[in-house]
């Protein structure tokens, strides 16, 4: 389906020209950059030349033959999509002969296509309807009884829409939306001439095919051959609302294109910064979560987690939820109690939350679910570079020569952004994956790295050293580079240690198991190949050393030089929406928001002035440290706005542990999660679409979420909070969550040019947005290092203590698929069960032989810290000794497995490392049954028991 | 599809692939040389194939399929025992093409097009074989046979039907 | 030892060609296989070494073969020069083309082969492109542009890595010279390609062979090997179709060897600027290749003093269908058509009164005999409605419907449209059904523009002449609106069939009888 | 049931010694400096005590440089 009410200018622009051109269109002089299409030139100037096939998001292509122009000393009726302007060219777009030839063409369209326009799930959004009529058609003499296609069978197989081929006028902008925006060529053209038709694979239907459901296809079909199901069950949208994703780090922007108050769909707006017009089958798709009967709309307490919930209204909820602070802090202590923010939720909502805390409860003990992803590249990247995000913006990629991928699979992870990447690389980017397993950029239809290390587990950091080791031992390293923008001696000092022979790839090959000279090529090739840029995700920092990995890598980009331009830096793949933004909110307990830390007496008292309180000047707890304080009997109540722990934290077992030993945990949620099991009060929250806000992605960009519907609920999440802060006493007021982002502003040097009123002229904005750059700062270090000069930091490699050995021989991994979100509270709630509808344990054919494993058999997991079944997937993308598995399902509790081991410097989880055994097994563990039975008991709401 | 009991499973497509590849760097331009070597040596380009040729030249099943199907040549069912390939372009018609091509499906017992139903041979339409001047002309079992007329077709029934 | 030569043409070869080799054989007589002469009425052709030159005997049977070696056979020909249809041709191109043994390299050089090829390396390429402008030579394929300009553009264009392309995907009926060309003087074409890529900065090059011809596959691979030392550094391969006419479009060609669908790109960009993997490539037709060892050895002059108008050097004609001396014909342009159907092919095999000539193709204009004293040149083609094409010209007697011939034109059209662009893909097969309606005399409105809920369908009944001005119109719509020549020729068999032979698209005989 | 269920205090102590091991490259004075600073920036006051705390009762659990890093916060702090 087409975009409705956006201006399609046709072919793309012009690439970078300084030059312009000047041309005569229909009588009228333009001009317009060398190497504009005569289709965009003239759409510039608002005559809109027939097209069908064309569209500004694909190469233009010259196959429908409407847009035939004339241009005077020209021979024939070029298609003004695939000409460029000249200097002095005369077009002209209408005449009675062009007229002819467009009717021509429309009368052959319109001779194969159904005639029945008025019940069409498109009707009045269809651009062949808009063209035939534009070009005059009124009728069509060569009969209908001629061949056709009219009989072509619908495929269905999408849960989110339908492909009828017989609405199908072979424009392929389907099949090139696929290659040149996805990427994933799923679609293609079967048969040549009148028996030409698309089918997805080899004709296999869309759901079995290759198709990752991105919906650009859909997106760009310019008839209803591809159309959603809701748009046929709901009808053509009326409106659409701007609105930010609240999928992953990447920040797609939507427009929620809306019927009434019903969402229709999301359609990726062309304009967005960090998407520019794509999506992936989470955000264009899986939002019915939004409206699903799980959802719990009204609050709900219990005395204790043996009993069914009750609901009460929300007055008594918030009442209820103050007293129990109150009481709880009047009994323990101040620092008895803390709470957590989320990802998930806007960076407004996320500080009202610290707020509460720290103006409330009168403590530090605030921490986010940054903690279990990123927290270890907030102090590496605050370590070296002096600040705690990204480098670049997603644009940079365009500019980039050399790709590094480490620990990150973008295409399942942060697929927008990787089918960016890979249209990079189809252009010649060089790819090197630092990766245990083979992941699809390794090697899939159209990319091939043209290194992949293979690893083991948990010695990222030996790699990167060596890495380093041959980038200085080799004299590759960026001397002038260094020598301008960090501190020589420091690098001197890191030079020596990384050129150590003990830290060479041949050295350390047996310990990493990367072969010395692909190791070796590796670092020539990120060395000496041009603008290299970093990539890495949640298999760098989720280590012992992830902090360590972290510099490492900063060290590396740093000793090649490249910071500070587009094309190049070190940028991390945020997992969650609001990942970027809780960290900057001030969610961690040793820091308000902009990364100050709250013993700096200059910033407390900036706090205090504007808060009317005293603040603690100490650290407060982390997240596993208030689970340890918890079972020690110190720590004795938790609000948790929008995050599962008990699911996704690490080591279950410990977890329900610290939960269990609490006397007041909250849950604010949309669902009953599995965290719930554990709480005494439960307040629904309201989802992304229901409240407005901003949400910040991996590249620092501040985007709007704005309110499409009201929320189901009876209050967006700020206001809940609000409401809270008010019981407890705290005098707040906003009535508006821009006036929530004017007090961070106003607090936040980094934020200080943030507005609502910024966000709405410009889009959006990249912090810094300061006095120096009122615009935000796309690409952070280009004059400077924050902190000054780089700091080269010696990482050494310090093995993880989780190891293999006779009894958990393998060495389990963990990660993302595609069609699922994180712990899946919203995925699982979506027809995207469709692709994955459980965990699978993949292993390699060697061990899986070994074990007497087929594939599809049931397999216990057994570590250190639990055991838990799930099925076996044999595949040689792992190694031998490695295996692997999602955490989408609450069924598989794969961190029943996972250990207590963290990093370092932060406390991030160890999640990527954890030495198991597999067997076979017939059926859930003893764990999965018990806690399915405590999770049923738990989930019991009372007025529903009672009937 | 015609059902082949003899058909070799998928690892023998693979270990063909490699084979034929040999020597040449698996990029997307060896696409059709392998296409056609696959076709020379199963007869056909089998289903199971194609997965197998997009993994061996790292494109999706999709790039393949749409390549298979694009070009006349790659067939995807056995032919019969015996392939004649009658020319039906301009010059052959003007000596005479239509009449030939009546009398060869008539002998043969199978339409333009179509294999036998005892499997005996294809009957194929060829659009120029570069022999225009002493058409009608036909390729049987890849040997060129030029002025075709009813001798020369029955001795080419009596060795394809034999 | 007797020395014989017999072609091993394919043509040669589906006429008996091997038997009568084998027959030699079998007398211990030593046989060179060549390629054709091109006169196919005479072959098989046995040509005997004796003192006085080789002499000629054709066609010969198998069984005949006695005659042959005794002198005795009643076809003898004497020196093949003297035979009046070889007598009035310039020979540039195909000179060695029957004389020699294809893969020898000695031969090749023995008449005048790797001349050329030395004498422009060393020049300058811009030398070499300069000779080739100054020759004249347009593209051969069909569209007649100057060789010497796509040349100069490739050159022009910097790049680290340029492609000469050779298109030797001849689809045409009535077409086989580049198949002769491959398969009786490969090397020829190997040189021709050589000089192209010194020219333009060229490492690598390809045939792109449709596998229609597997006799010409066969001896270009074998002629590359052979001479892979003598082009070095340049470097040759052979890519084989897979029964795409419309890779005879070069840029779906292009886009075929890159191993995709043999889908036509549009231009710009121009292939000289990024054609093959998206470098700049000389893409030309096997006859304009194998034109330039002759320009390059002998000089511009020397090609460019033959011609006529803007046409010039010679061409390689070939006549076929329904002709008494079907074969290859090389000469200057400026001939006329008549003089080629009547005098030099004498008229049809059958003996009847010729209809009409098809030039250029499954493209091409059909011309009736009053239009014969056209000259075959480019412009005075294009102005009658027509094309020179490939320059095969096929030829039928009075027996020819030319209404089925318009339709079969269509019918092709609809066969082979790669389906890309709309005005081909759905106006081939309206074609087909709208002609079909003229000769069943018009239609009545269908079924479904008879229902009362379709009130702008033209409800009435659509004759005949309604019909054809559809047709004409349809024409129209493909001429000027499809993307490439195949869509956009197709009109001019199926208008000049129209135009010429209108009668043939009346109501045929039964069904006026029957209203 | 779980093998890694540690004590809090041993935890903390487990804590001290793995910041200090990612120090230790520096030498041992940087790393207990680096090791005090650490643990006074990240760790809440009742964390920092239970480690003192610990240091008093079992001296031997802790590496060297983690050792010299607890006894200077001890010091600190008193």
């Amino acid at each position: 389906m087409a975009w409705i009410s956006e201006t399609d200018l046709g072919t793309k622009p012009a690439p970078d020209s300084a030059r312009t051109v000047s041309l005569r269109i229909d009588g009228d002089t333009v001009t317009v950059p060398e190497g504009t299409s005569i289709m965009r030139a003239a759409a510039l100037r608002g005559t809109n030349i027939p097209k069908l096939c064309a569209t500004d998001r694909l190469d233009a292509f010259g196959s429908c033959r409407l847009c035939l122009v004339e241009i005077e000393g020209r021979a024939g009726y070029p298609a003004s999509c695939t000409t460029p302007v000249t200097e002095g060219m005369v077009v002209r777009t209408e005449s009675a002969k062009l007229a002819k030839l467009r009717r021509g063409v429309m009368e052959l369209y319109i001779s194969d296509h159904p005639l029945d326009c008025l019940t069409c799930s498109a009707n009045g959004d269809c651009e062949l309807q808009d063209q035939a009529g534009a070009v005059g058609l009124r009728d069509v003499r060569y009969g209908y009884d001629g061949a056709n296609h009219l009989q072509a069978a619908k495929d269905e197989s999408n849960p989110y829409f339908d492909f009828d081929p017989a609405k199908c006028i072979v424009c392929s902008r389907c099949v090139r939306a696929c290659d040149e925006v996805q990427g994933t060529f799923a679609l293609t053209i079967d048969g040549s001439g009148f028996g030409s038709k698309v089918v997805a694979s080899a004709d296999e239907g869309f759901l079995p095919s290759e198709c990752v459901s991105c919906g650009a296809c859909v997106q760009a079909c310019p008839t209803s051959a591809l159309i959603e199901k809701t748009v046929t069950d709901i009808g053509t949208p009326d409106r659409a609302i701007v609105t930010t994703c609240a999928y992953c780090g990447v920040g797609c922007t939507f427009r929620a294109e809306m019927r009434g108050e019903q969402l229709v769909r999301m359609v990726p707006w062309k304009e967005g910064k960090a998407n520019r017009g794509h999506s992936c089958v989470k955000g264009r798709f899986a939002w019915g979560y939004a409206n699903h009967r799980d959802r719990i709309l009204n609050p709900m307490i219990r005395e204790s987690v043996d009993q069914p919930w009750r609901e009460v209204s929300w007055d008594e909820a918030i009442a209820h939820t103050a007293s129990e602070f109150r009481r709880i802090q009047a009994k323990y202590g101040t620092r008895s109690v803390g709470g957590i923010t989320s990802s998930r939720c806007t960076n407004e909502e996320t500080f009202l939350v610290q707020k509460l805390i720290r103006q409330g409860f009168g403590n530090n003990n605030v921490d986010t679910c940054a903690r279990v992803c990123h927290s270890p590249t907030g102090y590496g990247l605050s370590t070296t570079f002096g600040t705690s995000a990204g480098t670049q913006d997603f644009d940079s990629v365009e500019h980039s020569d050399v790709i590094m991928v480490i620990g990150a699979n973008p295409t399942d992870g942060h697929p927008v952004f990787a089918s960016r990447m890979k249209q990079r690389l189809r252009q010649g980017a060089r790819l090197i994956v630092v990766d245990p397993r083979r992941i699809d950029l390794v090697h899939s239809p159209h990319v091939d790295a043209a290194h992949h290390l293979p690893l083991k587990p948990g010695t990222n950091v030996a790699v990167l050293t060596a890495m380093a080791h041959v980038v200085v031992t080799e004299g590759l390293a960026d001397e002038a580079f260094i020598r301008e923008r960090c501190d020589w001696d420091e690098y001197s000092d890191w030079a020596a240690f990384v050129a150590q022979p003990e830290r060479s790839p041949e050295a350390t090959a047996a310990l990493t198991g990367v072969p010395a000279a692909d190791l070796r090529a590796a670092a020539r090739l990120f060395a000496t190949g041009g603008n290299g840029a970093i990539y890495y995700g949640l298999g760098v920092t989720e280590h012992s050393q992830g902090s360590s990995t972290v510099m490492a890598i900063a060290n590396l980009a740093m000793a090649t030089g490249n910071i500070g331009r587009e094309g190049v830096g070190v940028n991390p793949l945020r997992g969650q929406n609001n990942v970027q933004g809780s960290c900057d909110m001030g969610s961690f307990p040793h820091e308000y928001s902009g990364y100050r830390h709250v013993s700096d007496p200059a910033t407390r008292t900036l706090f205090e002035t504007a808060w009317g309180v005293s603040l603690d000047p100490e650290p407060g707890l982390r997240i596993p440290n208030m689970l340890d304080a918890a079972t020690d009997g110190t720590f004795k109540a938790l609000f948790i706005q929008g995050e599962d722990i008990l699911q996704s934290d690490p080591n279950t077992h410990h977890v329900a542990a610290g939960l269990a030993a609490m006397e007041c945990v909250v849950v604010q949620d949309l669902f009953l999660n599995e965290t719930a099991n554990y709480a005494h009060i439960f307040l629904p929250g309201s989802t992304f679409l229901e409240k407005d806000g901003t949400f910040t992605n991996a590249e620092r960009r501040i985007q709007l979420v704005r309110k499409v519907m009201d929320p189901l609920n009876g209050y967006a999440d700020w206001e809940i909070v609000q409401l809270v802060a008010q019981a407890l006493g705290l005098d707040w007021q906003y009535t508006h969550p821009s006036e929530i982002m004017d007090e961070i502003a106003a607090l936040t040097p980094t934020f200080a040019k943030v507005s609502y009123l910024a966000l709405e002229e410009h889009g959006s904005l990249q912090w810094p947005a300061t006095d120096a750059a009122p615009l935000g700062t796309p690409t952070m270090h280009v004059d400077g290092f924050v902190r000054g000069k780089g700091k080269f930091v010696v990482a050494d490699y310090v093995p993880t203590d989780e190891r293999t050995g006779p009894r958990f021989p393998l060495l389990l991994t963990t990660g993302r698929i595609l069609s699922q979100y994180n712990v899946g509270a919203q995925t699982r709630r979506t027809e995207n069960v469709a692709w994955h509808a459980e965990d699978r344990l993949e292993i390699h054919p060697h061990d899986a032989e070994n074990r007497g494993l087929r594939d599809g058999d049931w397999v216990s997991l057994r570590s250190r810290a639990g055991e838990t079944t799930l099925r076996a997937l044999i595949t040689d993308r792992v190694a031998p000794g490695v295996v692997y598995t999602t955490f989408h399902h609450p069924d598989t509790q794969a961190n029943v497995i996972t250990t207590d081991y963290s990093d370092w410097a932060t406390n991030c989880p160890e999640y990527k490392v954890t030495a198991v055994e597999v067997s076979p097994s017939n059926g859930p563990s003893e764990w999965q049954r018990a806690y399915a039975d405590q999770a049923a008991r738990a989930r019991r709401i009372e007025t529903e028991a009672a009937e | 599809m015609t059902p082949n009991e003899t058909a070799p499973p998928d690892t023998a497509y693979a270990d063909a692939a490699t084979r034929l590849l040999r020597g040449r760097p698996a990029t997307r331009d060896a696409l059709l040389p392998l296409l056609h070597a696959l076709q020379d040596e199963f007869g056909y380009i089998a289903d199971a194939m194609i997965p197998v040729v997009a993994a061996a030249l790292n494109l999706s099943r999709a790039d393949v399929h749409g390549v298979v199907t694009f070009y006349h040549d790659f067939r995807r069912a056995p032919a019969g025992a015996h392939l004649v390939r009658l020319c039906r372009a301009e010059s052959c018609q003007a000596r005479g093409a239509a009449t030939i091509e009546r009398i060869a499906t008539q002998r043969l017992g199978v339409t333009m097009g179509a294999t036998s139903a005892d499997g005996r041979v294809t009957v194929e339409p060829v659009y120029c074989l570069g022999l225009c001047a002493t058409g009608p002309n036909a390729l049987v079992d890849g040997r060129p046979v030029s002025r075709l007329d009813a001798a020369k077709l029955e001795r080419i029934a009596a060795e394809v039907l034999a | 030892m007797i020395r014989a030569y017999v072609s091993g043409d394919m043509a040669s070869v589906a006429l008996g060609a091997d038997e009568v080799v084998a027959a030699l054989a079998v007398r211990g007589v030593e046989v060179v296989r060549t390629g054709s002469r091109g006169l196919f009425r005479i072959e098989p052709l046995v040509e005997i070494d004796t003192p006085e030159g080789r002499i000629a005997y054709g066609p010969v049977e198998a069984n005949e073969i006695d005659a042959v070696l005794d002198g005795t056979h009643a076809s003898r020909i004497g020196r093949i020069e003297d035979h009046p249809f070889f007598a009035r041709q310039q020979r540039f191109t195909f000179a060695r083309c029957g004389v020699i043994d294809p893969l020898s390299l000695d031969d090749y050089a023995a008449h005048g082969g790797w001349q050329a090829l030395d004498k422009a390396r060393a020049l300058t390429p811009q030398a070499v492109v300069d000779e080739v402008k100054a020759s004249g030579l347009r593209g051969r394929g069909g569209a007649g542009f100057p060789t010497g300009i796509k040349w100069q553009t490739v050159l022009d264009t910097r790049s680290p890595e340029k492609f000469i392309v050779c298109n030797a995907d001849e689809g045409d009926s009535g077409t086989f010279a580049d198949r002769m060309l491959m398969e009786g003087d490969p090397f020829c074409l190997i040189e021709g390609m050589a000089i192209a890529a010194h020219a333009v900065g060229a490492g690598h090059g390809f045939i792109y062979i449709r596998s229609e011809y597997p006799f010409a596959i066969r001896v270009m691979q074998a002629a590359i090997t052979r001479a892979a030392p003598r082009i070095a550094p340049f470097a040759l391969e052979v890519r084989v179709g897979a029964g795409a006419y419309v890779c005879g479009e070069e840029t779906a060609l292009l886009d075929s060897i890159e191993g995709k669908r043999g889908q036509v790109r549009a231009k710009p960009p121009l292939p000289a600027i990024e054609g093959l993997f998206g470098r700049p490539t000389v893409i030309n037709n096997v006859l304009s290749l194998a034109a330039v060892p002759f320009i390059v050895a002998e000089g511009a002059q020397a090609y460019q003093a033959v011609g006529f108008g803007r046409s010039r050097g010679t061409m390689p004609i070939q006549l076929a269908g329904n002709v008494r001396n079907g074969g290859l014909f090389e000469a200057g342009f400026g001939i006329t058509l008549g003089e080629l159907v009547n005098d030099i092919g004498g008229g049809t095999e059958t003996g009847r009164p010729v209809k009409a000539v098809q030039v250029g193709g499954p493209l091409g204009a059909y011309f009736p005999p009053a239009m014969f004293d056209l000259p075959f040149d480019y412009e005075a083609f294009a102005a009658a409605g027509g094309l020179i094409g490939h320059a095969g010209i096929t030829v039928f007697d009075d027996t020819v419907d030319m209404a089925h011939m318009a339709r079969f034109a269509m019918e092709f059209c609809a066969h082979e449209s790669c389906g890309k662009c709309t005005p081909c893909r759905i106006g081939a097969v309206r074609g087909m059904e709208t002609i079909d309606r003229i000769v069943g005399g018009g239609r009545q409105p269908g079924g479904l523009e008879a229902m009362p809920q379709m009130r702008n369908a033209a409800a009435r009944p659509r004759d005949r002449a309604a019909e054809i001005a559809l047709l004409r119109d349809l024409c129209d719509t493909m001429k000027f609106g499809s993307l490439c020549a195949l869509g956009g020729f197709t009109p001019y068999p199926v208008l000049s069939a129209l135009d010429h032979f209108p009668q043939d698209f009346d109501q045929p005989a039964t069904a006026q009888a029957a209203e | 049931m779980s093998d890694t269920m540690m004590s809090t205090t041993d935890r903390l102590v487990y804590m001290a010694n793995q910041i200090a091991r990612n120090f230790a490259i520096e030498g041992e004075e940087v790393a207990i400096e680096a090791t005090r600073r650490h643990i006074r920036r990240y760790w809440d006051p009742l964390m920092r005590q239970r480690v003192i705390a610990s240091l008093a009762a079992d001296p031997a659990q802790f590496s060297d440089i983690a050792r010299g890093a607890v006894e200077a916060l001890r010091d600190a702090a008193g």
